[in-house]
């Protein structure tokens, strides 16, 4: 048996480590490091309808446990994600979730069903935390009733298992959990980063040139735990969690909150190993901590959590 | 391209709040292109976003590198404290450094630092003396207490220096030096400084020939987050840019929008 | 003329640096290690209508740049407040910023109206992030008419200004910002902690009692100077702005985000002399940065504001 | 109660993964009664709680204290790698400690420690001994690897010792030799160890006479932030509660609920 592995909607995962979408790229640049078939899946760099150029520079700044960033959805567009970049993957034994964004929910159908098609892709990760040109800019993931209609948009495009990741932007994240999985989401990634800011005294102006950037890395950690553990009680769903991991201590804290793989995203740039060396850390960790399987542990915290109820 | 712990051999201050500091370690094999750099984890948990900082020289037969860096925030204070023995955990060499394959005996080579961008230079100055190309330097400073590795440069040709205040060489900004060369046409130019100067140099020579080492925030250092974009001249695509950690540092000043 | 003075509705302070609220009790601890007089001002722990005993232990924990608290209010109710507590710090020339809590309007009324009468109250500060007993323990301060509402209750009982503490809990911090503007707020204050958890591997279980804790230290500046950044774009009324402020640097980037005034929280708690150290090197920081004073340097980023607008 | 920077004296690994650091510093001078405790800056800027550590000794005269602490987490572990001539940035003596006062000559003082309960005991037993007031001590630890000070409390009086696997001493919980002391009637029993052991001493001996010292997660240590509190038995008020820096860590049993 292979205590590692876990089973989500579309997912059979050898192990539930997976760098997160935007820290990783489309592989290519860590695959010069360490073999891609090591992981339990990859969630790709965000993919639109039309290749993007992103945000001016600054794009980055780095923050206390943390770091800013505003790439601004950088990428080739579906066509050339589909065709380049996905078949590029192939070479390796991993199952691929392909982030999608967009800014309208025409987007959000084609590029689900565009990147459904690339036989590597076995699920979609849902990013709503895209400003909405219908809605004056609003982002999708911090309304209700818009979060449920881009997932019923996406559902219709995608013909593999969506995942929907939450902003953390919001006052009540249980409402939009409980309304995307009304909406058909078959499970919930979770949590993007916190907007944050920071200045630079020179200048007087933000760092990052777009103002704001995403906030991530051990510093929201909290954050995402007391978001996983909320929506964990409120939702059937799986949940894919990330936000600060970096340690085999980081990971298990996830899964005791509720989630059944995690992501892995800013730890990748401090350390470019840190994905398999989690993997290769993990069943010490659990020996120590009684931790027969993943699988175990994810039936028993939820068997608590329906005790709970 | 791997990530290693190298040792620190030796650090010392050659200026003011500049060090130079020696670290030894099978990664050197690696290294070859000058202006090539290393992502540095600094020690300890706190700072978790890497350093990068340009290769300064390369002594491959000791298996040993220089670094020349000036302490600017938390992360480069924090490098400055290691001494002999303490090691460091580097990602590198990274992105590509200047060419110089393009130059033949007998050319001349133009090179023009500013500041900390003096230090990536040498690599490239020993190898273009050792190559047999004629090399000026032109070289920037603050003042007479942050001027450091003159003599080293005066090795492989002319060195002149400005400071802003006047307390060494000439007064003011190094790009006065550019219409002072005493016939000294360069075939190729090198450049490597804070952003006004860099776009000084591509106004001033032939922007085929010209090679700029640019500076961005980083955070992967190998081309996954797109953090260190910049522009692409002329660039048809709709999203296309380089990426400075890997498609540079260095760029033809003709290939990029400053 | 003191160059770090500062002026706000009913403080004319020395200096800008204020010990955060619930961090600094009523002074009287901190008053053993150096001359309270030295302070801009002090915010005085939550003060409720009733005694409070608090939630059950443990009710801190550490994060990465950060910690969590769950103290839950512990006080001995207004009128020991007053009639001890407030009086012991007459001897100190500190004006006293008096932080309300409540779960009812008539809570906040009373005890406004309560603390007003303490001679060295010259302001109060609203904490909104508590539970609304009447609206099924939502927080005041998560719904801008709740947070209008409160504030004009908190206003009829008060006789000094009032500077309503928003939350960062909440999908649009402006629109709540706003909402009490336009309820009569002479000021904001800026940020409260963000709702976090941390879980314990060995029982599986949050290490806080109370299950979720506050969130506060460096790991949330960038999101504090992104609030108060955006909230200082919205209103005309003075911000006192807090989150992670440990360095005098972090003092000035609240500055130039838009605060009138800094208040430090959990730096106290890693060093007791932070307060006085601040006030010390504000000086020269500001040399090196040409900042004549900060009175200027609040009018020079206000002009800012404004020519953006 | 200061805050002052101590430098490091020595540091010793007495027995598995437990340390014995001595500290010496004009902060010495303030210390006095046994089982207060420090409130000790980690180096370094990644942690920024502090640690509450307990006296384990104070040798007044070299300006010197030892404190005695296993190695849980990052924070002390960070700490278990400094040397001689580092320093620390220290915030006490905080909190009550042990009184000793009640006592007179001849009497019997039992001394109750679990694991890395033991060492604040230890200045309590030499300034009990010193006062000519029997003691006797009953002392548990996981194993014979993480047995220690034993010698050192042999030197005031018996010492009993169990262990959970039997590998030293009797095998079980110290709670056995509660039933077995040979006819010593104990004054006073003073108890430092996890909460279980404490539970058992509070119902095994005069809660009047019982004097517990209590851990709980600390934020300012001083009293502001009242992240520490111990509820009082019998409390008639609606908020009152102890404070564990400031009016513990040591409580006699009958005033707190545990
Ligand atoms: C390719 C490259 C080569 C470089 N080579 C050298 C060199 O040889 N010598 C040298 O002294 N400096 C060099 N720099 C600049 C050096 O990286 C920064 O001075 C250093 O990262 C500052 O770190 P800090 O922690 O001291 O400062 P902080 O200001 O505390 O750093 C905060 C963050 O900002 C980033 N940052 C700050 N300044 C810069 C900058 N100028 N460029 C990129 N990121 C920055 C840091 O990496 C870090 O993520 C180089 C930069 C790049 C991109
Ligand atoms: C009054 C008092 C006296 C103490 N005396 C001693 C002593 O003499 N020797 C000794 O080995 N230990 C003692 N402890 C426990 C010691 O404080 C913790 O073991 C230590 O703080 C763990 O820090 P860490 O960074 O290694 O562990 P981590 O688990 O990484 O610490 C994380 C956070 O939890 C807190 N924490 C963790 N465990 C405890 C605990 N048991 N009690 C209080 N806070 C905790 C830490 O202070 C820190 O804020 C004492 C605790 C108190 C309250
Ligand atoms: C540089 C960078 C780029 C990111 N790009 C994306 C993206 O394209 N799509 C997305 O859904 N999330 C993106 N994220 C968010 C991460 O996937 C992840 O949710 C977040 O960083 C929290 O995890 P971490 O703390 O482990 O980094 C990005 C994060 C970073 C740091
Ligand atoms: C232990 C503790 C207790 C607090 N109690 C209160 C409180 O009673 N009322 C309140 O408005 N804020 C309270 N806060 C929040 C702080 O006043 C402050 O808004 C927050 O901690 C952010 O600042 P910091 O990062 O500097 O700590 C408390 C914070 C801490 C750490
Ligand atoms: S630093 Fe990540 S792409 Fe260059
Ligand atoms: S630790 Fe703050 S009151 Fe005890």
């Amino acid at each position: 048996m292979n205590r590692l592995a876990v089973s989500l909607p579309g997912l059979e995962l050898k192990n539930p480590i997976i760098p997160a979408s935007g820290c990783f790229g489309f592989g290519e640049d860590y695959g010069k490091f360490y073999d891609l078939s090591l992981l339990g899946a990859i969630m790709t760099k965000a993919t639109t309808l039309e290749p993007r150029r992103g945000n001016p520079t600054p794009r980055l700044a780095e923050t206390p446990s943390g770091m800013l960033n505003a790439i601004g959805l950088q990428n080739p567009g579906v066509e050339v994600v589909v065709a380049q970049k996905h078949t590029a993957l192939e070479k390796y034994d991993v199952p691929l979730i392909s982030n999608v964004a967009g800014n309208t929910f025409d987007d959000y159908y084609q590029v689900c069903k565009a990147v459904s098609q690339s036989p590597n892709v076995k699920a979609i990760e849902l990013n709503i935390s895209c400003p909405n040109v219908h809605k004056g800019g609003l982002q999708f993931g911090t309304d209700p009733e818009m979060a449920a209609a881009v997932t019923r948009a996406a559902k219709e495009g995608a013909t593999v298992p969506v995942y929907v990741k939450l902003s953390p932007n919001v006052t009540d994240i249980v409402e939009i959990a409980k309304a995307v999985e009304a909406a058909g989401a078959d499970g919930i990634s979770m949590i993007n980063t916190l907007v944050g800011m920071r200045i630079d005294l020179h200048t007087r102006k933000p760092i990052i040139a777009n103002k704001t950037g995403g906030l991530s890395g051990p510093a929201i950690k909290p954050v995402a735990i007391r978001m996983i553990y909320q929506v964990a009680r409120a939702v059937n769903i799986p949940i894919i969690g990330m936000g600060g991991v970096y340690t085999v201590d980081d990971v298990l804290e996830m899964f005791m909150a509720g989630a059944s793989a995690v992501g892995v995203g800013m730890a990748n740039f401090t350390d470019p190993f840190v994905c398999p060396k989690l993997i290769e850390q993990l069943p010490q960790r659990m020996d120590e901590l009684g931790i027969n399987s993943l699988q175990e542990l994810i039936n028993e915290v939820r068997e608590g959590i329906l005790n709970e109820r | 391209m791997s990530q290693a712990m190298m040792t620190v051999v030796s650090q010392t201050e050659i200026a003011k709040d500049i060090f130079e500091l020696r670290l030894k370690g099978a990664l050197v094999n690696e290294m070859g292109a000058p202006d090539q750099f290393l992502h540095i984890r600094v020690p300890g948990d706190e700072l978790l976003l890497r350093r990068p900082i340009s290769i300064a020289s390369i002594d491959a037969e000791k298996e040993e590198c220089v670094i020349i860096y000036r302490t600017e925030g938390k992360g480069t204070t924090i490098i400055s404290k290691l001494t002999a023995g303490d090691e460091l955990d580097i990602l590198g060499p990274l992105g590509n450094g200047y060419p110089i394959d393009m130059l033949e005996e007998g050319q001349n080579a133009l090179l023009i630092g500013g500041g900390i961008g003096v230090p990536p230079l040498y690599e490239l100055a020993k190898q273009l003396h050792a190559k047999g190309i004629n090399v000026v330097s032109c070289f920037g400073f603050k003042n007479k207490e942050e001027v450091f590795y003159e003599e080293e440069f005066a090795a492989f040709g002319k060195v002149n220096i400005a400071t802003d205040d006047g307390s060494y060489g000439k007064q003011g900004f190094v790009t006065q030096y550019f219409t002072e060369l005493d016939g000294f046409v360069p075939d190729a130019v090198f450049a490597c400084g804070p952003k006004g100067l860099l776009v000084a140099v591509a106004k001033t020579f032939d922007p085929s020939k010209t090679y700029l080492s640019l500076e961005e925030r980083m955070a992967c250092g190998i081309g996954a987050c797109y953090g260190c974009v910049c522009d692409k001249k002329n660039s048809t695509s709709a999203y296309d840019n380089y990426r400075v950690c890997v498609e540079g540092p260095v760029f033809r000043a003709e290939e990029i929008v400053l």
